[in-house]
């Protein structure tokens, strides 16, 4: 078996390996090198990576099996560099791993191979033609954009690692931002599409507001502990030291408010989550960062780095559940909050997922609810569930992000086939709408992501259909697929909690988690049948080819760790295969850094059956809806008869709109994104509303006309006669006054101006006169 | 220790002696004057008998080495020429310009001669044979020496003559610059006797010296200090305005310099004051370097009772003196800005490396309990140390050659038409 | 005791300090105000020497046998040397700004060097 | 006449020296006389040094206040010699005198009044004295010789002094002669 204390040591090169494809790739960028060797960089640099990162995880689970808390109370800690000396210690760069990061990192660096693999076809458009904002065309600057794709993301990885693995809470920080950095570069990788360039503006500020929580988390915890290290603050003694702080009191006048340092610290850590994971009320930078290329949204807006997230709050646990640092599944301090805004997200994310027509913009709603899911998870002390959903989530939601891009590039190249013109694809095509659109949400012919586009794919791409059915069985919660085994078990936990001990904000997590798992399970069943069934719907679905084999590849072996993933974490309790597998996941997850031990929930048939037949119920009423005539729905969907629901649905709740009120009154922050959707109001009952406000108009005319324009003259008259005696007393009696001062001043400057000789030797006079008056004094 | 009780001794024995001549106590401060008033009878008389007969020496050395006999007509070998010339200047018309400050003039004529007097206060010739033994007697003589340039500037100034000006700020600013080098190089020669005393500085080179006491062998610190040695002959010869560094009375230049407007008694004193001061240089420099009054070889120093400190003494300040005629008689005169540039950029970098090396030889063999017993290998540092500096000297004084021969090469240059014409004129 | 009162130190200083001043407050030359600086240095010099001689801290203490009260520190002189060297840069870096201020304004006449007044 | 009048004449003769030179110097009717005068006044007040037992100060006294500062005032005014007219004091010498005198009188009341404190002792016994063990701990530069303990002379306690106790004073006081060097060649030159 592979020794931790040999391969710990290594840990740098995870992140290291990257970081050096990422250097190695803007040398070639700079020295007009060849894309595709870039490509071959940074695809060698990640599988380096995964080639450390796997064995990795492999020691960490033959490492398993100590006493009080095994390997997460007794992690392995490497120190990579000192950084910086801060007061008594210093500020390390270096690895912590325990079971958390090492399962964490090695499914990133699984993720990040695929994802990689994937983009070096995605992406060989940039290659072949390139048209820019100005129209000019030049292969090299195509060639530059292919390569720099690669440097951004093998920079994302080396971040998304380096947080992962961090030791301390400090060095996450700064690998955090430097994700948030590349998401930016990423979503705004086509700069010159206003909507893109919004959304990476959107997506960074509205990150930045989470960010300055987590900084102030930091902060907060660092003039507690006196470090920011993880074996300090997480440890047994530390988690007592934040249990045992006094509170903070606000003194507001008489009143005063006292607040838990652990709610502080909670609420701050999470306000960084809020950011990061795309939260309830910071989610709505989410889907509008799928302006970025598909990889990067399967990889950081699905995969990686929007559950970094949870992985903080995860990796926060003993902090958020420090109320109770013994018995660490209950429900205590910052975790109610966390569990209600991951249970509102979840709903509230699933139910706008079903009204949108773009596939990844449906995917993305998805991806926030899923994320609300390990949220609400934590919130309610699901610890191993909310971890264990964070790995199987990041497969199967990689490879629906894959396989939508998959989809994408086909009706592309099916566009392609019928027009023979056009390049690109993805991004000129939003780029390439007329002004006015297509009328109030009526689809575009030439949007290859628009679902109403799509249909009968089946056929045409088999394998990314049949890879993408996997992956959407694994998200309903359809039973052996990944997806069921650990939604169930957040839910079981939920449904214990709620239902059975009767606490009220789990039986509320229970409640909404529910609902959004028959909702998941509704708008997936929709995006299939309207994607992949009927007759196709454009020329585009027509002729769209299979895709690339370096696409496809990818997408099998997602979908194989899709199906079979969730076999790790089967419930023991559950006849037969329970006892068979074991639930190795929980033992390699069920300890917290303080050495508390999650207990494993005793197995109960009626939630599992419970999520078994919503999610049933979710596809039962998804296929009544659309599986039965996917043309019809195309054109014109059943839901839209629910009006203004759907409307309000269809907005998104319209938050965007309220921030923009709220923050700024620029539409283009929050509308240039959906520019091509700008909603119409209906001519008919403008024009009513039009003449009424004519009418209404020539009343208040003639009202103006006589009665305020007379008042007004009046007040003008009297205005005038008062101003002219005002003017006469200011020119003469004011004025004078003033000049007055001014000539006084003169004088008195005139005569002081005489002090100032320039001539040194007055100036020596005066110091020796007050000399003497000084030490006269003194000596009198 | 055993020399220092000696001395002691025989102070105490002079004194007794004065005492008990005339009757009085022996700590009486009578004594303290009596013994002070024949002291600076014996300087005056023996220092002015030694400048007369400097000149005529000065004559008859130059005389040899042009190839003429001197001075011969005045007494048997010109003996009495210095009489003869002493007459003539005494009677002399004693001319005082009608421009000139009349007070300024006749003071800066004055003056010039009672530094180079007091500086003999602290001149040792023998055991117990010095007029003050000052604690700081060597940066007395500096001191003293140093301030022999306000009567020039006196002078220069009251005579209100250019050439003098030009002189006595000539004059000025040579002796400023190499007073610099010349009391670095001699840093060095302190460090190892370990004081300022010039009767101290003589018995440190002397077996049994206080240089004993720190550990150095009783040699003459010239065979330790020759860079110094050489730097502080070069920086003296300066400092009193001799042959070739006489610029500032360079007579083909400018007329006599400071001392163009003055004649008879006056002028007489100007060459007095030159005279003494080259005697009392070269007997300092015998003192620093050559060992003062010390014998060359011990069984040397006395004869029966008799001490020899003052013929060894004499015998190396009349060396000295003929060194210094010597280069008079041999050396061409500087140019000006060579003069100033051979200060500051040669002598000046010399003297600091040569106080760097023996700073660090003498941190080393003192703070090394191995070393501080073996004076031989102290000595073969210093040799070692004296061979790299000799080597940087001379590197030195070739590269100074060359950037001050510049100008002329390139004006050579020029004429033989190897310039672009631009730089010609420009 | 000295033969001589400190007091006739410190009048001497006294003396040089005020003629000093004078000096300075009304010499129009830049140099001769230069003078006066230089004399009020050499007052302050001789007043830490003199208090140094006659007022420092001794000790008691045993030489050749006789118990004699010796001065326990030379910081007057200490002082007066750095003064000494601090007057010699003063001295410097003025004499420099009177040449630089006469090369351009051929005058050292500090009354007609007002360019700085109101 | 004693040891003790000696002295006293001794000192009359160097005060006066500095006070006349002093005098002279804002008498003199010409720069370069009163320059002479300042020269004057240095020599007497090194001659007080050495009456004070300061023969080191009194050497340094001459050598750089003669010998250099001096020097360079008698440059500056060479250099500067059209300009150099009639010296007659500034228009505002009243005022300077109704401060100057004031000035005088009342440090000259502050030396005749103030309780200095004074002490009796010598400067240092004589070079080469022995001198007892307990001596040797109070006098710490005392230089441990084989037949007892030998006091160092007041030059060497002066240079101890200057790179022991005054050690930081004198590297800033380096400091400041070689900026000032480096200030005024950059001034100065053309």
């Amino acid at each position: 078996m592979l020794d931790l204390n040999v391969i710990g040591g290594y840990a740098w090169l995870i992140p290291g390996f990257t970081f050096a494809a990422f250097v190695v790739i803007m040398a070639i960028i700079a020295t007009g090198g060849s894309g595709r060797l870039a490509a071959r960089v940074a695809v060698a640099g990640i599988l380096l990576s995964t080639l450390v990162s796997v064995p990795l995880l492999l020691a960490a689970l033959g490492a398993e099996g100590g006493e009080h808390g095994g390997l997460a109370a007794e992690p392995f800690v490497a120190t990579w560099w000192s950084w910086l000396p801060m007061g008594e210690g210093t500020l390390d760069f270096g690895a912590l791993i325990d079971p958390l990061s090492a399962a964490t990192a090695a499914m990133v660096g699984i993720l990040c191979s695929a994802i990689f693999i994937y983009a070096t076809a995605y992406m060989a458009g940039e290659l072949e033609a390139y048209d820019d904002a100005s129209g000019a065309v030049d292969p090299a600057v195509g060639n530059a954009r292919y390569a720099r794709f690669f440097a951004y993301v093998s920079l994302f990885a080396t971040g998304m690692l380096g947080f992962v693995l961090a030791s301390n809470l400090l060095q996450a920080m700064v690998f955090w931002e430097i994700m948030g950095l590349c998401s930016f570069l990423l979503i705004g990788f086509w700069y010159f599409k206003p909507s893109a360039a919004a959304a990476a503006k959107k997506a960074f500020l509205t990150t930045r507001i989470g960010d300055l929580f987590f900084f102030v988390g930091i902060m907060i915890l660092f003039w507690m502990h006196g470090s920011v290290d993880y074996t300090t603050m997480l440890s047994h003694a530390g988690i007592g030291v934040l249990h045992d702080a006094a509170p903070l009191v606000l003194q507001f006048g008489p009143a005063s408010l006292a607040i838990p340092m652990i709610l502080l610290v909670g609420l701050m850590i999470f306000g960084g989550t809020v950011g990061k994971s795309a939260q309830f009320p910071l989610h709505v930078w989410l889907p509008d960062a799928m302006e970025g290329p598909t990889p990067v949204s399967a990889l950081i807006h699905a995969a990686t780095m929007v559950s970094a997230g949870v992985f903080l709050v995860a990796r926060m646990y003993p902090a958020f559940a420090a109320a109770t640092p013994d018995a660490p599944g209950s429900i205590s301090g910052p975790m109610f909050v966390v569990a209600a805004i991951g249970a509102i997200t979840a709903l509230g994310a699933a139910t706008i997922a079903t009204t949108q027509f773009d596939i990844k913009r449906v995917l993305a709603y998805s991806t926030i609810s899923q994320l609300g899911y390990m949220v609400a998870a934590l919130g309610i002390g699901a610890y191993v569930a909310a971890v264990f959903h964070l790995i199987t989530h990041a497969f199967f939601k990689a490879l629906l992000f894959l396989g939508s891009g998959s989809v994408i590039h086909g009706v592309e190249h099916g566009m392609h086939h019928d027009h023979g013109h056009g390049h690109g694809h993805d991004h000129d095509a939003a780029a390439s709408a007329p002004a006015g659109g297509y009328g109030a949400y009526a689809a575009d012919p030439r949007d290859p992501q628009d679902m109403r586009n799509m249909g009968n794919l089946r056929e045409r791409m088999p394998l990314t259909f049949w890879t993408y059915m996997a992956g959407t069985l694994a998200l309903t919660g359809i039973p052996v697929w990944a997806g069921f085994w650990s939604k169930d078990e957040i839910l079981a936990e939920a449904f214990h909690k709620g239902i059975q001990s009767q606490i009220v904000i789990a039986g509320f997590v229970w409640l909404l988690l529910t609902l959004a798992a028959f909702m998941t399970a509704f708008y997936m069943a929709r995006q299939v049948f309207m994607t992949f069934f009927g007759p196709p719907a454009s020329e585009g679905a027509r002729h769209a080819p299979e895709s690339a084999p370096a696409m496809v590849y990818p997408l099998v072996v997602l979908a194989i760790f899709a199906t079979l993933l969730g076999f790790v974490g089967v419930p023991e309790g559950l006849p037969g295969l329970g006892p068979a597998l074991g639930n190795p996941f929980h033992h390699f997850m069920g300890y917290l850094s303080t050495g508390a031990h999650f207990e494993s929930l005793e197995f109960s048939w009626l939630p599992m059956l419970a999520s078994v037949v919503v999610a049933a119920l979710g596809w039962l009423v998804g296929w009544l809806i659309y599986g039965r005539d996917p043309a019809a729905v195309r054109a014109q969907d059943p839901l839209q008869r629910l009006g203004g629901a759907w409307k309000l649905l269809y907005d998104k709740y319209r938050l965007d709109e309220l921030y923009g009120l709220v923050v700024r009154s620029d539409p283009r922050i929050h509308r240039e994104s959906d520019a091509s959707e700008a909603d119409k109001p209906n001519a008919e009952q403008l024009g009513r509303l039009v003449a009424l406000v004519d009418a209404f108009g020539t009343l208040n005319g003639q009202i103006d006309k006589l009665v305020v324009d007379g008042l007004v003259n009046l007040a003008g008259r009297a205005g005038e006669v008062f101003s002219r005696v005002n003017g006469w007393i200011d020119a003469n009696v004011v004025d004078a006054l003033v000049n007055l001062v001014a000539y006084v001043n003169g004088e008195i400057s005139r005569g002081l101006k005489l002090l100032q000789t320039g001539r040194v030797q007055n100036y020596l006079l005066v110091v020796f006169f007050s000399l003497l008056i000084l030490v006269g004094a003194f000596v009198m | 220790m055993i020399a220092m009780h000696f001395l002691q001794a025989s102070v105490g024995w002079i004194r007794g002696l004065i005492a008990g001549q005339l009757g009085l106590a022996a700590d009486a401060l009578w004594v303290d004057l009596a013994i002070w008033l024949i002291s600076a009878l014996v300087i005056l008389g023996v220092v002015q008998v030694g400048m007369l007969y400097a000149t005529w020496l000065e004559r008859k050395f130059l005389g040899r080495i042009q190839d003429r006999l001197g001075p011969n007509r005045v007494g048997i070998f010109g003996l009495l020429q210095p009489f003869a010339d002493m007459v003539k200047m005494l009677t002399k018309e004693d001319i005082t310009p009608a421009q000139a400050h009349r007070g300024v003039f006749n003071l800066g004529a004055i003056l010039v001669v009672p530094p180079a007097i007091v500086v003999f206060a602290v001149v040792p010739v023998g055991i117990g044979l010095i007029a003050t033994d000052l604690s700081v007697g060597f940066l007395f003589f500096i001191s003293v020496a140093s301030t022999a340039i306000i009567p020039i500037f006196m002078a220069g100034w009251g005579s209100r003559n250019k050439f003098a000006i030009i002189g006595a700020m000539r004059a000025v600013a040579q002796i400023v610059s190499y007073e610099i080098p010349q009391v670095l190089s001699v840093v060095g020669v302190l460090l190892l006797a370990g004081t300022l005393s010039t009767q101290g500085l003589t018995l440190a080179q002397g077996n049994g010296g206080a240089g004993d006491a720190i550990g150095y062998p009783g040699l003459w610190f010239v065979l330790i200090q020759p860079i110094a040695f050489v730097i502080f002959l070069l920086a003296t010869t300066a400092e009193i305005e001799r042959t070739p560094f006489d610029i500032p009375e360079a007579e083909s230049e400018i007329i006599a310099g400071y001392h163009t407007e003055y004649s008879g008694l006056k002028f007489g004193l100007f060459q007095l004051s030159q005279y003494f001061m080259t005697i009392a240089s070269a007997a300092m420099a015998s003192i620093l370097f050559f060992g003062g009054w010390l014998a060359p070889l011990p069984f040397l120093q006395r004869i029966g009772p008799l001490d020899l400190g003052w013929f060894w003494m004499g015998a190396k300040t009349i060396f000295f003196v003929l060194v210094f005629m010597w280069f008079r008689g041999t050396w061409p005169r500087l140019r000006s800005d060579q003069l100033m540039g051979f200060a500051w950029k040669v002598l000046v970098p010399l003297s600091l490396a040569n106080l760097l090396m023996t700073g660090l030889i003498g941190y080393v063999t003192q703070s090394s309990t191995n070393l501080s017993g073996q004076p031989l290998l102290i000595l073969l540092f210093f040799a070692v140390a004296n061979a790299l500096l000799l080597m940087a000297t001379l590197w030195l004084i070739g590269w100074w050659r060359k950037n001050s021969e510049r100008p002329r090469i390139r004006f050579e240059q020029a004429a033989a038409g190897e310039l672009p014409p631009a730089e010609v004129a420009a | 005791m000295p033969a001589i009162p400190v007091w006739w130190y410190l009048m001497v200083a006294t003396g040089l300090f005020s003629i000093g001043l004078y000096a300075t407050l009304t010499r129009r030359n830049a140099v001769n105000v230069l003078m006066g600086v230089e004399l009020m240095l050499n007052a302050v010099n001789l007043n830490a020497v003199a208090l140094w001689r006659y007022a420092s801290p001794t000790v008691s203490a045993t030489v050749d046998g006789q118990s004699v009260q010796l001065l326990s520190t030379l910081d007057g002189q200490v002082f007066a040397i750095f003064v000494i060297a601090l007057a010699a840069a003063e001295a410097a870096v003025g004499l420099a700004l009177i040449i630089a201020v006469y090369r351009s304004r051929r005058t050292v006449e500090l009354e007609q060097l007002d360019m700085l007044q109101g | 006449m004693s040891p003790l009048l000696l002295q006293q004449i001794a000192f009359m003769v160097l005060a006066a020296i500095s006070l006349s030179g002093a005098w002279g110097v804002i008498r003199a009717h010409s720069v370069f006389v009163s320059a002479l005068w300042l020269i004057l006044s240095f020599v007497g007040v090194a001659g007080l040094y050495v009456m004070l037992e300061a023969g080191f100060l009194a050497v340094i006294q001459v050598l750089v206040y003669v010998g250099a500062i001096s020097v360079l005032i008698l440059f500056a005014i060479m250099l500067t010699e059209d300009v150099m007219g009639q010296a007659e004091p500034a228009s505002q010498w009243p005022l300077a005198v109704l401060i100057v005198l004031p000035f005088f009188g009342m440090l000259a009341k502050a030396a005749f009044t103030a309780d200095w404190q004074l002490s009796a002792g010598s400067v240092a016994p004589p070079e080469g004295a022995s001198i007892s063990a307990e001596t040797a701990k109070l006098v710490t530069t005392a230089i441990p010789a084989e037949q007892g303990f030998r006091l160092p002379g007041q030059v060497v306690m002066l240079g101890r002094s200057l790179m022991t106790e005054h050690l930081l004073a004198f590297e800033v006081v380096a400091v400041v002669l070689l900026v000032a060097l480096v200030g005024a060649i950059v001034i100065a030159r053309d």
